[in-house]
Parts: structure tokens; sequence; C-alpha cells
């Protein structure tokens, strides 16, 4: 994450680490709230427009452990017009910022795939930041069934 | 037929006498007598609790129930197809009758997929975790009876 | 053991736009969940890939314990002349793992 | 190629990693049939209303699965094709010195069966198991360790798209029907069978998940649950875990009957590991 974010990004990350090892489990919850203190952190106060961005998550997942996604974005990706950033968001995680992409025109289309862990159903929001420093966004519902048995930790 | 059921009752009253035996402590069951289909006295002395109740049926590791059965408690998203609704279980079945069915209702239908929730004899391979308890306490089994003797609506 | 998939094609025109896809083999453990003794396991995860081609930067993915364990990544690039696509992941306890594909573009 | 950690863990030199990347690149390329087709050249009649857990899965499972350089399988599948070819052992044999890779093809689809001088049956991971001891002289792997599974994985893989085809081998018959007692067979305090789910009640949902017929189409699997390779002893372990009975040690000849009895059920079905579940 290169710029001035870098760092406040990653200290979210690791300050949700911490707080864990000291707290119950649920104390350790991202809600919807630190999502858009999330959302900010990338954002700043500039408005987030609807549209371009396109996130393809399954509707049901059968297991959150693995949850495929992939997030495009419109851009005719020329060195004068190009997205320089995708990050993904979510409300239920412990860490609201699940990951930051860093795109270029040398990508020729924006568009990335990964696979990413929800412990439950929650809402996802992608955000894309253009060569210009405007930004849209898309989100998604996303339902994660519950094993109905548990592994045997013995 | 009122003969038959006493008779069935009769023959049962030594399962129930060797429950006894066993002694009282944590998890070792109460004796219980049947009369026809279904077991008319409480296991314990204090009446169950019908909100506690349907906090241990909507758990999933403690009542179980919500994974075969479906049931009036929508905050629970995923609930099993396996087993009929538990809506309307307070109007299908009285609660002595209820309290059998969970207790154990192999003694009505040796075929059933319900777990007998009250027993400990007649079981083959439990884990060592499990083994000489019920799935349920007398006072969980009393909680529950007393939540589904609320459902009246289909 | 080589622990990583990488799957890009053998050749490319230049200028096409393909797509290049890395797997690798890591449990990205959360540092949220607790081990068999009750206590949390300690966060052990990959943090970020790079993907370069010949040496320049085309690609980098910031990842947090949301993750999936053995991650998985795609995106795309231009093909600009033939070489070397390499990945590097790094992450936590000294984890660094580097791999590369060549490309003929012509 | 680099690798570099400060908890290092590459048993192999560089040189060894090196001479073994001509044959990883060509993974995906040897390894390309598609589920799909293995669907399609099935043997499977109409009335046949076997379904593979592949297809109670969603759209999004099912691509993960068949695409070779998206299912996380493969991974365990590359590393097992590296072991495949590493001396080990006291013997310093590998298992490339006996087997050509084409030779492994259908073997997987065939498994549990009963090796020679024996009168009983084992596993794939068995069999692996048996060919270190004998042939390697090399110590025994750890159930359901990385080294077994991928090994288990590989040697699985060239069975992808083969029907599932037992042995006509009448010695099999009592351990078949040793396994599907044990199947049909109440267990654990919430004294289920594997048949009341998985024939009984299969397709219902158990909580919000679909009960599979528990065919065992792809093994070793990549389970989403595990978040790693598997083998059906460890599903079977679940299971047992799940009714809240006591598993079986991983040795237990009970897990073989059991595995001799479901893959004679699923004989014919198309094999695709390493399957990936949720």
């Amino acid at each position: 994450m290169p710029g001035p974010k870098k760092g406040a990004t990653r200290r979210t990350f690791l300050a949700g680490a911490a707080v864990v090892s000291v707290l119950p489990l649920g104390a350790a919850r991202a809600t919807p709230e630190a999502m858009a203190a999330a959302i900010k952190e990338v954002v700043g106060d500039k408005p987030i427009r609807e549209g371009r961005v396109t996130l393809d998550i399954p509707p049901l997942s059968e297991n959150g452990n693995a949850v495929p996604l992939t997030v495009s974005v419109d851009s005719p990706m020329t060195e004068g017009d190009f997205i320089r950033a995708i990050h993904v968001f979510n409300e239920k995680n412990p860490q609201p910022h699940v990951l930051d992409a860093r795109l270029g025109p040398q990508n020729g289309k924006a568009s990335i795939s990964t696979r990413i862990k929800l412990g439950d159903s929650q809402k996802i929001v992608a955000i894309a930041e253009t060569s210009k420093g405007e930004f849209f966004s898309a989100s998604a519902d996303v339902i994660v069934t519950l094993a109905a048995c548990v592994e045997d930790l013995t | 037929m009122l003969r038959a059921s006493l008779l069935a009752a009769l023959l049962l009253m030594p399962l129930a006498t060797a429950g006894r035996a066993q002694g009282t402590s944590a998890g070792t069951p109460v004796s219980y007598t049947v009369v026809d289909d279904a077991i008319p006295r409480p296991l314990t002395a204090s009446p169950g609790d019908a909100s506690r109740g349907r906090a241990i049926v909507a758990n999933r590791s403690v009542g179980l129930c919500l994974l075969c059965h479906s049931g009036p408690i929508p905050e629970e998203r995923f609930q099993g197809t396996l087993a009929p609704s538990l809506g309307g279980a307070g109007t299908r079945w009285s609660v002595a009758q209820l309290r059998l069915r969970i207790v154990d209702g192999s003694r009505l239908n040796p075929d059933t997929i319900m777990p007998p929730y009250y027993r400990t004899t007649g079981l083959v391979r439990v884990a060592r975790a499990f083994e000489g308890k019920t799935i349920l306490t007398a006072e969980q089994i009393e909680d529950v009876v007393a939540y589904l003797a609320t459902l009246k609506e289909q | 053991m080589t622990n990583v998939l990488i799957n890009a094609p053998k050749a490319a025109k230049k200028g096409e736009v393909i797509e290049l896809k890395a797997l690798i083999l890591h449990p990205m453990e959360s540092g949220f969940r607790p081990g068999t003794n009750g206590t949390i396991i300690p966060r052990n995860i990959i943090e970020r890939v790079v993907a370069t081609w010949n040496g320049k930067e085309i690609f980098r993915m910031d990842f947090s314990p949301a993750i999936a364990a053995n991650p998985f990544v795609s995106f795309f690039a231009v093909a600009a002349e033939s070489g070397k696509i390499a990945f590097r992941w790094t992450g936590d306890e000294g984890f660094a793992v580097e791999e590369s594909v060549a490309i003929d573009v012509a | 190629m680099k690798v570099s950690r400060s908890k290092s863990q590459s048993p192999l030199t560089l040189p060894e990693r090196m001479r073994w990347r001509p044959a990883l690149a060509l993974l995906p390329v040897v390894f390309a049939a598609s589920f799909a087709m293995a669907q399609a050249g099935a043997d499977k009649s109409a009335s046949d209303t076997r379904r593979s857990g592949y297809q109670d899965m969603g759209a999004a499972l099912q691509k993960m699965q068949d695409d070779d350089t998206a299912n996380p399988g493969m991974l365990y599948v590359q590393l097992g094709e590296q072991l495949w070819a590493k001396p080990a052992g006291a013997a310093s044999k590998a298992c490339a010195d006996c087997h050509s890779v084409a030779d492994m093809k259908g073997v997987a689809a065939r498994y549990p069966a009963i090796p020679e001088n024996s009168d009983r049956p084992i596993d794939l991971e068995g069999r692996i198991q048996l060919c270190r001891a004998s042939h390697q002289q090399a110590e025994r792997l750890a159930p359901e360790s990385r080294d077994l599974l991928s090994l288990a994985a590989f040697v699985a893989r060239q069975s992808r798209g083969l029907p599932i085809a037992p042995p006509d081998d009448a010695r099999l018959a009592p351990f078949r029907s040793e396994g599907e007692a044990i199947y049909r067979r109440r267990q654990g305090q919430l004294n289920l069978s594997c048949a009341i789910c998985h024939d009984d009640n299969a397709g219902k949902k158990l909580a919000g998940v679909t009960i599979p017929q528990a065919h065992p189409t792809g093994y070793p699997i990549y389970r989403l649950e595990w978040q790693a390779l598997g083998s059906l002893k460890r599903r079977l372990r679940n299971c047992l875990v799940g009714i809240r009975a006591e598993a079986y040690p991983y040795e237990a000849v009970d897990y073989v009957a059991l595995e001799v009895f479901l893959m004679g059920r699923a004989k014919g079905m198309p094999f695709e590991a390493p399957g990936v579940r949720p």
C-alpha cells in the first residue's frame, strides 16, 4: 500500500490481532461502524459513488472458510485513466479491511479474484480508486451456511 | 387399547427402575414412568422455563433441534428439513406426550431418527466425552417441553 | 518442495491482456481461532503478494487474516515483452517465497 | 526459483527443485480432462439416481474443483508429484523407480484392494504405506500427514474421470458386508447410523447443509471446513464425531471395511480426485 495510508491500514490489521489476545472472541467482531471507519481511512472525506464496480460473490456460500470473490471495475486502464486500487471490506469479520490490491495501466483490465473467509452472513463492500482520485463502490449480501457438524478437535 | 398401553407401561417400568439404580449425579437419568404414549410426571420438582427452552432448541450444539427440525425461531437462518416443523407441536401433543417424545422417542417408534435425549443405555460406541451422559439434563428437558407446549400455531 | 502453482500462458501476443493466477500453500492462521487447548493460535498469515514482469512491479495485494487458507489470487496484465513473471509472497514468521514463470511475447 | 524462510522446511536441494520444474509446468496440460467430460463418459443409466456430492454443491465450488489452476487440492498433487520422484527410505528408491505415472491410471478408482500375499484389503493410503515399508524401507507416514495425502492425491489424480471400479475379488465380500453392517449400525449418543442420513434422508437439509449420498468420488478431498486436504477416513471420523460416537483409530480395519462398502456402492460413478467439498 503505497502512500500515507500504508501505515494506517497496517496498524488496523495489527491492532485487531492485539485486541483479540486479551479479550473474549466476541469482543473483536467488526461491525458496520468499524467497516465505515475502515472505509473512511482509505477514502477520507471524498464521496463514494455507486457504479462501475462489479462485485461477484456467491449469494449463498456452503462454507465461510473460502468464499470466492471477483471485483471488476469498468475502466479503459490507459496511462491517463486507470484504476489504482481495489479494496474489499466486510462487516462482521474481526477486521473490516479484507484486502488492498494495487493496479495500473499495465494490467489492461481492472479485475481481481481471490477467496476470503466469512465467519457469518454479512454485507461485503468493494471500493475502487481511480487514477483521478475518485471512488466507486459495489456491495453484496452474502449468506454463509453454518456447518452442521463441527470438526473433531482431538 | 387402554389395556395394551398399560401393559406397555408396565413392561417399560423395569427399565425406568434400572435408571434410578444408577444414581443421581449430573447426567445420570432420574427414573420416570411411561403411561400410554406419554410421561405424565415432570422429571424435575420445579417446572420448566419456556424461554430457557427456546434457547436450548435454538442452540445447534446443545438442543441440536434445528439441525433436523424447522421452528418459529426466525433469527436462526439455517433450519433442517429432516423432521416435521416444531410449529404447532403444542397443539399436536400434550405436555406429557412431548416429554416422552424427547426423552426417548424410540419407545414409540423403534425406527425413529429422533435421538433419545434422556437415555444412556442400549447405545453403541458412545464417544468417551458423552459416555453415561444424556443429551439433555432433566431440567433442560422440562425447559424444552415447556417451550414446545407454547407452540400452538402451525 | 514447491508449494506454489502459477498459471500463466506460455506465450502471448504483444499487447494482449492475459490472466495470471497463483495458488500458494499456506495456513493463513488468522490469530482469532482457539486451538484444541482453548488458547488462541498465534497469527501466521501472508501479508502481501507482489508480481513483477522482468523485475517491474505489475500488481500487489495486501492480505488481511480474512484471506482464505492456501491463498488464491488472479489478475490481468498486458503482455509487453518476453521474459519472466515472478510472484513473491511475504508474511509472518519471516515467510518469503518467490516463484516465476517464463513467457514468450511476440 | 528462490525459497527463503526463517524456519526453513524444504528438504529438497536447489538442483532437485530445478529438475522437477518442467514436469510441474506440464501438470495442468497433462490433467486437463474436466469433470464435465468425466460425467459424460461415465457409464450411468437413466435410472441411476446416485449423485456425487459435487452435484449438490453450488456453481462456485464446482468451478473451484473443475479448474486445476484454482483447485487447492492441486497444490498437494504437485507436492505428491515431487515426492513420487524423490528417493526415500533405506533402499533409497523413489516410487518412480518402480512405477510409471501412466501405470497409476485407474489405480485409485479400484482401491481398497487385497495386496499380494495378503488376505485383507488395504486402501490407497495403506498401499502407499506398504510400498514404503516393503520396497523403500522407509518409515510409515503419519495418518493425514501432508506427504501421505499428497502422494495419495497425486496417484488419485491419475484416475480422474474414470469410473470407480472395485476389483472383482470374492475375498472382498466379507469385508464389504462388514462395512455395510457398520454403515447401517446405529452409533453414538445421538443413536444414528450412516444410512439414516445418507440413504434415508439424502438431499434433505441438515441445518442449512444438503445431506449428500456419501459416495466417495473425490478422495482425498480439499474440504473448505478443514482448509486442507483430507482422506476419506478423516471424513468418516467427522461424521462419527457428529453423532457423538467414539471415532475408530486411524489404523482401524473398520474404516477399510467401510471404504470397501462405499466404493462398491459408488461403482461406475466417475472419480473426481482431488475433489473440493464444503
